[in-house]
């Protein structure tokens, strides 16, 4: 690695390393304290923006630049156009600002707590082989995605789901990014960002308005006899 | 030698993705559906030649014993569903079901499938493998919602949500994998290469292998349909074409359980690894029990033989799950065959569908009667499905439970309940579909072009010739792998 | 020889795989069941050949074929227990093969039946050459999956689609109870070669499990209670000449299945088998002739008579255990011979009486008793082939079906010598069971001819019905000859087990042939001894002087009149005694405990113009008991599991994330 | 003289001798019955009188009889006839008794009734019909109780050969047996049924409905009924000659004997029938018929009976 200093750099390498993933989680709780669209949409695009910095900040750790591309797309994409897409289905569709949880929002913290810990339980013994940079950052990302299922399962709204389910794969691509010298990562994130928007063209195609399943699988079986 | 290897394995990856390309632009489904088909057998035949000469293992693609069986398996099937679906899409268009346009897709989107699951089988990279798997996946999502009636969006939509978490969980574990492997073979391509890690597995942590095929069993066995991720799977056999029911049931499960394997033989080739049998185990025999019962309350044809491939692919995974050269072999025959056979009924569902002009068991009766030739084939192939001799099913069901009982005469009795349940719901079906009264049905249109039955028949036959004398090479191969998968 | 056993069997699956070109054409039934004939006729022959020859200590032939399991390949021997069931099975293809070429004409859909009869023929003689475990399941499950076909040949009929369903299913059922069986005598190894089965010898409770899997398995196929419910359905459903198969046949092949794994592949037997078989047999016997006295379907009142003989022939055959597990090898002799003995007679005038059934049901085309009568004029052969079964069936001196029974009363009369004080007890009350269901079989069969074929038609088509053609009634008459001569010379059919018993039990019975004036002695002189040839020239020559003499001294006149009837005649027939009305008093007897009867007569008011009525209900305990509460149980379970299916996305993600959180939980907290 | 000489002639002799004393037993029941009623009653030739005036009638035939219907009396009788030919009489040594065991001449009785109720049935009035279902309804109780009977005699004398177990019984061996006494309890009840005579059935009575035997043999007459006739006198002389040779073999000719213990036999056996003639007819007369349907109660009485003489002979051996 270039710079002469090792050592100090080699200390401040490592609190960034830890402060952008640590940073990610607490967004991700932010995600998961929101309760109206814009902010919603707003908090994910500073998600973005971090795993954008994180990522970066790797690339230049394992100076490896094909990650730079990584977090360009992660930037462009998910930090700019994709909230901005969702906010113009918002109003196209009429739909309406608050987001309709399962359980109230600080169960659901409590609940992301316990994930958190659950995901540092599972991973600090398990990675002591790797080095330790890859490992605070797995446990993180691995929370980041666990906090994204769960916001993924206790919002009723599309767009909270879709939200819930980008930042997941934030956490995804932050523990690809993560892991030293992985190849295909921009692929990756590239089939990601495919993925993602498939979805909001889906929620916009399909005149998804509150929820995935908006067409009433009730009736749906029974008009197929299915419903006993 | 090898250089026809390396062509052929070329030809196995290029001919469908030019196909798709071309079809995409190409107007005319008379055309398309012939040049999809040629394409399809332009595939199988260098599969073929992929059994006699074996390319050098690439960075990305390799060949060997495990995936030339599911290449050639893959395309074979693969060509007749595209034979299929040419008779199939033209009733299609008579009855107005589907508009040209959607045919001009269909068949890109059919081609790209085929390409994306050779890729996913002969890839040698794990990340490439998911990405492949994440394409089929999607072009299999389009397909199915492609009538755009509310249902198949519905099941699209279901399909497609609970598919991308699927995904994204296999990616996690495949990042697991990678950093398992990192420390031992160092960065870069090779540590995702199966040629390298299979060599190598034993030296990685096997901690972190463990927790990497937790997340690699959930991810990868949402595509399988294990119970309780299956969700997506019945709708979307039972809305989507025929042909890409028969193609999801008959190869697309068995890409994710391919998948799935690969680790698992990671997994064994580590000593420390935790044993991933009693999980699969497990998954497999509540996904056996699950779709058995289910499989009495269905009133939709194509449903019922979605829930009869969940129970299939619960064996399939309880078989990898016990372990050892018996049930290993078990399982892998029972793959082969289970492909085969499904894909067989749904052609015939499909054209019994198309005849009587509905899906609704009800109103499908008598199918020996009105049309002998297909009511005997269902007839056969549900026979074959249900695990009754001579056909190849049987086989590997006498010799899954039977080597069970010597060791778990407990799960062996619980699997064998569950074939029982499922043999009664299955059969019941069958004798209101094949047998009594033949209702009128409300068929619109005339009757399925005759070619579409030519490949049920041929899928029959082979199961069939498979039960009473398997070849001597496959045998090797799959003895082979079954050492491999401990 | 077993190499052309084997020609003749493929060349029976081509007849089926041929079958269905011809199978429209006019054609197509001579060329199939000519086929079959002269296939069957061949393998009977090749048969008696090989057992023979092992009478003359000649070592069983086997041969293996690249077929089946590919590091196995497909094992065949034939030895004497194969050799005698292969007889069985081939005299009964035979019979009906000849019988289908005249009953065949009268086939409204032979394109459902001619491809299936040759198959269903192939599978049971594949099962008896078996010698492996793969094998044999193939060659059996195909058997069934063979037979069903012809059970669903005339599916229009509801019932017929609801006895074929319940068939599959308790085939199947069975099927998996012999893959138990195999599979634990197997090992974990997977030595399916019946030749390593013998070799091993499995620990006490695992052979427990075998033989009690065997007994379902074999069972089920056989029909023993509580596993029967299928066979009264599926019997009779079929073509009457495939009936005459399984119940003649296959079910014979059941019992094979039975004897081979117990006798043959799982070693010494533990004395509470024999208890378990007895009791099973004794309980079969007896609940099937009482189910048998209830009918008043032709074809199913026989159908429940093969359970009940199934049920004789496990006596036989429990007994033959008890006494290997005692060492006492000629007592265990002679009851397996008993056993065997009774596999033959069963075949022999259950085929005949299923054949006759068939005809009456050609020539009436009714198989409710009720509405036939009088058929004695008007079908006289077939009557009087049918009156031989009858009686044969009955265990009446100086037919077959006595002889076996004979032995069987001998075997429990050696009782006395088992150490076990429960096989002590239980053999004599099975005696008991034995001795009333052969009465009772007298009775229903008095019942089945008597209202049948005696009396007055009961309907038109009774009245104008025609006998058969000479192709069914040729079959008919030999077999009835040989159910005779089976009960004259009773010393062939033992000596010719001799072979087969030894095989088993090492014992075996004195050879009869050499007894003087052709008596069986199967123990001692002193002990018991019996001659069908004595008695039947004795009863048949002193009826005949008696005849003679009556005429000559006395008068010879004879002169028709009406009916005396205590001075009441009533031309209408209407008046006859009823197959119902015959059975009443037995189902006064035994009704209330065996089925819950209930009768309820509906007395109209004096001076109320309308028929009296008398409602009977019948409940059949196995089945309210056993399968009605299964089935409920898997509906209840679907419909509760059902609900799954209809849950949101977020619902199905729920899942997906809590079983995710539990894996990797488990995964934190694993030591 | 050989001994299988002398057997063939004893044999011939039972052959003759059985015939033609049966009516002559029955006669002298229905002659004691009427003593003891304070009737003088028929001679005790009368049965034979009967005999020979049936057998020079003609015959009446219902139209629609079947062959079964005429031929039925003969095979029902020499049936019988054979039955009771090897039941050791006056002499063990039978010629023919490899023929059949004790279980054989109990099925030989069963083959009998088997076409007896057939052709009841034939002529298809409900009174035959009446007889047939109601004698096979008894006979399906009493033939098991019979088997069982038998077994307790067969494991007591280790064979099933009548010859053998007279010798047995006759033999000092045998003691004073709770089961033996079970079993000739049983063995009466069954006789009683068997022919039928009262409380099961009544030989005398034409009341209808009460009437089991007589119902079947309704549309008899003639030379028919004549065999019918001698053939059920046969059957109650077989069975007298049963519990005689098993019970009280005293006095009976060892096989090959010589002439003047052969006509020793013959005496004592006389004297078995009106003993037992005698006894016949004061049970008769001082007991009520029961009702059709009491019956399976008397037999199943009886058959328990048996199961206890068989399993008190284990206990008995066993001690």
């Amino acid at each position: 690695m270039p710079g002469a200093d090792f050592g100090m750099v080699q200390g401040m390498a490592h609190d960034l390393a830890h402060a952008f993933p640590g940073g990610m989680v607490l967004v991700s709780f932010l995600l998961l304290y929101q309760d109206r669209m814009s902010g919603l949409l707003n908090a994910f695009g500073l998600h973005a923006l971090v795993l954008a910095l994180g990522v970066a900040w790797q690339a230049w750790l394992q100076d490896a630049p094909h990650l730079y591309v990584t977090a360009a797309i992660a930037l462009v994409f998910k930090a700019v156009a994709i909230p901005t897409a969702l906010r113009r289905i918002v109003r196209r569709l009429k739909i309406e600002r608050t987001i309709e949880t399962v359980v109230g929002i600080g169960p659901t913290m409590l609940f992301g707590m316990g994930l958190v810990a659950l995901a540092i339980v599972v991973m600090l013994p398990v990675t002591v082989g790797v080095d330790p940079v890859a490992r605070e950052d797995l446990a993180f990302s691995l929370s980041v995605v666990l906090l994204g299922l769960l916001m993924m399962t206790t919002r009723r709204n599309a767009v909270g789901q879709v939200v819930g389910f980008m930042s997941l794969e934030n956490g995804l691509i932050l523990a690809a990014a993560g892991a030293k010298g992985m190849p295909l990562v921009v692929e990756i994130s590239v089939a990601f960002s495919v993925l993602v928007a498939f979805i909001v063209i889906g929620i916009f195609l399909f005149r998804i308005r509150e929820r995935f399943d908006t067409v009433d699988v009730h009736a749906l079986y029974l008009s197929r006899g299915e419903r006993p | 030698m090898t250089g026809l290897g390396s062509q052929a394995l070329a030809v196995v990856l290029a001919v469908p993705a030019a196909a798709a390309l071309l079809l995409a632009l190409l107007p005319g489904y008379r055309a398309a559906a012939r040049l999809n088909v040629a394409a399809c057998l332009a595939t199988l035949a260098a599969a073929l030649c992929l059994l006699g000469a074996r390319p050098p293992a690439g960075p990305f693609l390799h060949v060997d014993d495990l995936n030339v069986v599911f290449i050639v398996l893959n395309t074979f099937v693969g060509f007749t569903t595209s034979a299929f679906s040419a008779g199939y899409i033209a009733h299609e268009l008579e009855t107005g079901r589907l508009t040209p346009t959607y045919l001009r897709f269909y068949h890109a989107m059919y081609q790209t499938l085929l390409f994306a699951m050779n890729v996913a089988l002969v890839a040698n990279n794990v990340g490439l493998m998911w990405v492949a798997i994440e394409v089929a996946t999607l072009t299999t999502v389009v397909m199915v919602g492609i009538y755009r009636t509310p249902e198949a969006l519905e099941a699209a939509w279901k399909y497609f949500i609970l598919g991308s978490v699927g995904i994204a969980l296999a990616l996690f574990g495949t990042t697991l994998v990678y950093l398992a492997a990192q420390p031992v073979v160092g960065q870069g391509l090779p540590a995702m290469a199966w040629t390298t890690l299979m060599t190598r597995a034993a030296a990685f942590d096997p901690a972190l292998l463990d927790l990497a095929f937790v997340f690699l069993l959930l991810g990868y066995g949402t595509k399988v349909g294990l119970v309780p991720l299956h969700a997506w799977l019945p709708d979307a056999h039972a809305e989507g074409p025929t042909p890409i029911s028969a193609v999801l049931s008959g190869l697309l499960l068995n890409i994710a359980l391919y998948a799935l394997l690969r680790f698992k033989m990671l997994l064994a080739a580590n000593p420390d690894a935790l044993a991933p049998g009693p999980l699969m185990v497990g998954l497999g025999l509540i996904s056996v029990l699950f779709a058995a019962f289910m499989l009495y309350r269905r009133r939709d044809v194509k449903r019922m033989f979605a829930f009869s491939s969940i129970e299939h692919m619960g064996i399939i995974t309880f078989a990898f799950g016990m372990g050892g050269p018996l049930a290993n072999f078990a399982g892998l025959l029972h793959m082969t065959m289970h492909s085969l056979t499904k894909s067989a009924i749904f052609y015939g569902v499909g054209q019994a569908a198309q005849a009587k002009g509905t899906q609704r068991i009800a109103d499908i009766g008598g199918l020996t009667e009105t049309h002998p030739a297909l009511g005997w084939g269902l007839v056969a192939g549900v026979v074959a499905i249900a695990g009754l001799p001579p056909m190849g099913i049987f086989m590997s069901e006498f010799l899954l439970v039977s080597s069970t009982f010597a060791r778990a005469p407990w799960l062996a009795l619980t699997l064998v309940a569950g074939l029982l349940v499922g043999f009664g719901a299955l059969m019941l079906r069958l004798h209101s579909l094949a047998f009594g009264e033949p209702t009128t049905g409300r068929s619109q249109g005339d009757a399925p072009v005759r070619a579409g039955r030519l490949p049920m028949f041929a899928h029959l036959a082979l199961v069939l010739a498979a039960g009473i004398h398997l070849p001597g090479p496959l045998t090797a191969w799959f003895q082979h792998i079954a050492g491999l998968l401990g | 020889m077993l190499p052309l056993i084997l020609a003749l069997v493929v060349v029976l699956l081509a007849a089926a795989v041929l079958a269905p070109a011809t199978a429209r054409s006019a054609a197509g039934r001579p060329l199939v069941y000519g086929a079959a004939l002269a296939v069957t006729a061949a393998l009977l022959v090749l048969a008696l050949k090989a057992l023979a020859g092992y009478a003359g200590e000649a070592a069983p032939e086997a041969l293996t074929l690249p077929l089946g399991l590919p590091w196995l390949g497909a094992h065949l021997r034939l030895d004497a227990l194969g050799a005698f069931f292969l007889a069985v099975v081939n005299l009964g293809g035979a019979a009906a093969s000849l019988y289908a070429l005249g009953y065949g004409r009268h086939e409204a859909a032979p394109h459902r039946v001619l491809p299936f009869f040759p198959a269903f023929l192939a599978g049971m003689n594949l099962v008896v050459l078996a010698d492996d475990a793969f094998t044999f399941l193939v060659a059996w499950e195909f058997m069934s999956l063979a037979s069903w076909a012809l059970v669903m040949a005339h599916h229009r009929s509801p019932g017929n689609a609801h006895a074929g369903y319940v068939y599959l299913v308790m085939a199947t059922f069975g099927t998996m109870a012999l893959l138990v069986a195999f599979g634990l005598m197997a090992g974990p190894e997977g030595s399916y070669a019946f030749a390593a089965m013998r070799q091993a010898s499995p620990a006490p409770w695992v052979a427990g499990l075998v033989l009690a899997a065997a007994l379902v398995g074999a069972g089920s196929k056989a029909g023993l209670v509580p596993l029967h419910a299928w066979l009264p359905l599926a019997h009779p459903a079929a073509p009457s000449h495939v009936s005459a198969l399984m119940s003649g046949v296959m079910t014979k092949v059941a019992v094979y299945a039975f004897v081979r794994i117990a006798f043959d592949l799982l070693g010494d037997p533990a004395p509470w088998w024999s208890m378990a078989v007895l009791a099973l047999g004794a309980v079969t016997a007896v609940m099937g002739v009482l189910y048998a006295l209830m009918q008043h379907d032709l074809k199913r009142l026989l159908a429940y008579h093969t359970v009940e003989n199934i049920g004789i022939v496990f006596i036989g055959l429990g007994l033959a255990l008890g006494f290997q597990a005692a060492g006492i090898g000629w007592a265990a002799a002679l009851a397996l011979t008993a056993a065997l003995f009774h596999v033959l007679n069963h075949a022999l005038f259950k085929s005949l009486l299923f054949l006759g059934a068939g005809a009456v049901l050609t020539a009436t085309g009714q198989r409710d008793m009720e509405h036939l009568g009088g058929l004695i004029h008007r079908m006289p052969w077939t009557a009087a082939t049918f009156l031989v079964g009858a009686a044969a069936i009955s265990a009446l001196p100086p037919l077959n079906g006595f002889v076996s029974e004979w032995l069987i009363f001998q075997a429990v009369l050696v009782s006395p010598q088992l150490p076990e004080w429960g096989l002590r007890f239980l053999v004599p009350a099975v005696g008991a069971m034995l001795a009333l269901a052969a009465a009772l079989a007298a009775a229903c069969f008095v019942k089945a001819f008597g209202i049948t074929f005696l009396g007055r038609p009961r309907s038109a088509v009774a009245e104008h019905a025609k006998e058969t053609d000479a192709a069914s009634l040729t079959p008919m008459v030999a077999l009835a000859a040989l159910c005779v001569l089976a009960g004259v010379v009773p010393g062939v059919v033992i000596d010719g087990l001799a072979p087969v018993v030894t095989g088993l039990v090492g014992g075996r019975l004195p050879a009869q042939l050499a007894v003087p004036w052709l008596s069986v002695v199967p123990v001692a002189d002193f002990r018991s001894s019996y001659n069908g040839l004595v008695l039947l020239l004795f009863v048949a020559g002193a009826a005949g002087l008696t005849a003679v003499a009556v005429h000559r001294l006395a008068t010879r006149a004879l002169r028709r009149a009406p009916a005396w009837d205590c001075g009441f005649p009533d031309a209408s027939h209407t008046t006859q005694y009823t197959a119902g009305s015959f059975a009443q008093p037995i189902r006064r007897v035994f009704g209330t405990l065996a089925f819950r009867a209930h009768e309820a007569v509906d007395m109209p008011a004096p001076g109320e113009v309308r028929a009296a009525r008398l409602h009977v209900r019948l409940r059949d305990l196995v089945w309210d008991g056993l399968y009605l509460p299964v089935a409920a149980a898997v509906l209840k379970t679907a419909d509760l599991l059902n609900r799954y299916q209809f849950l949101t996305i977020r619902r199905y993600l729920s899942v997906v994330f809590g079983l995710l959180i539990v894996l990797l939980f488990t995964l934190a907290v694993w030591p | 003289m050989s001994a299988a000489a002398t057997n063939a002639l004893v044999q011939a002799a039972q052959l003759v001798l059985v015939p033609a004393l049966a009516p002559l037993l029955t006669g002298f029941v229905r002659k004691v019955k009427a003593r003891l009623l304070r009737r003088r009653g028929p001679s005790l030739l009368q049965p034979y009188r009967e005999l020979a005036r049936l057998l020079r009638k003609e015959a009446v035939v219902a139209e629609n009889a079947s062959w079964l219907f005429r031929a039925a009396p003969y095979l029902v009788f020499t049936a019988i006839w054979a039955a009771a030919a090897l039941v050791p009489t006056f002499a063990a040594g039978l010629v023919l008794n490899r023929a059949a065991d004790l279980i054989g001449i109990v099925a030989l009785l069963g083959t009998a009734r088997f076409f007896l109720a057939l052709a009841g049935l034939d002529v298809g009035t409900s009174f035959g019909g009446i007889g047939a279902s109601r004698e096979m309804l008894i006979a399906s109780l009493a033939e098991p109780a019979m088997i069982m009977l038998v077994f307790t005699v067969a494991l007591h004398a280790g064979s099933t050969q009548l010859p053998w177990v007279a010798a047995h019984m006759a033999g000092a061996g045998v003691g004073l047996h709770v089961s033996l006494a079970l079993a000739l309890v049983g063995l009466l009840m069954v006789a009683l049924a068997e022919n039928a005579r009262i409380p099961v059935d009544n030989p005398a009575t034409h009341l209808e409905l009460t009437m089991v035997h007589e119902a079947m043999v309704l549309e008899y007459s003639g030379r028919h009924l004549a065999l019918i006739e001698a053939a059920a006198s046969l059957k109650l002389l077989l069975y007298v000659a049963l519990v005689a040779c098993v019970f009280a073999p005293w006095g009976m000719a060892p096989a090959g004997a010589g002439a003047a213990a052969c006509a020793l036999g013959a005496v004592a056996f006389v004297a078995k029938l009106a003993g037992a003639g005698f006894l016949l007819a004061v049970f008769e007369t001082s007991i009520a018929k029961m009702r059709l349907f009491r019956v399976p109660d008397f037999l199943g009485a009886a058959l328990m009976l048996g199961l206890l003489g068989t399993l008190l002979l284990f206990v008995s051996r066993s001690l």
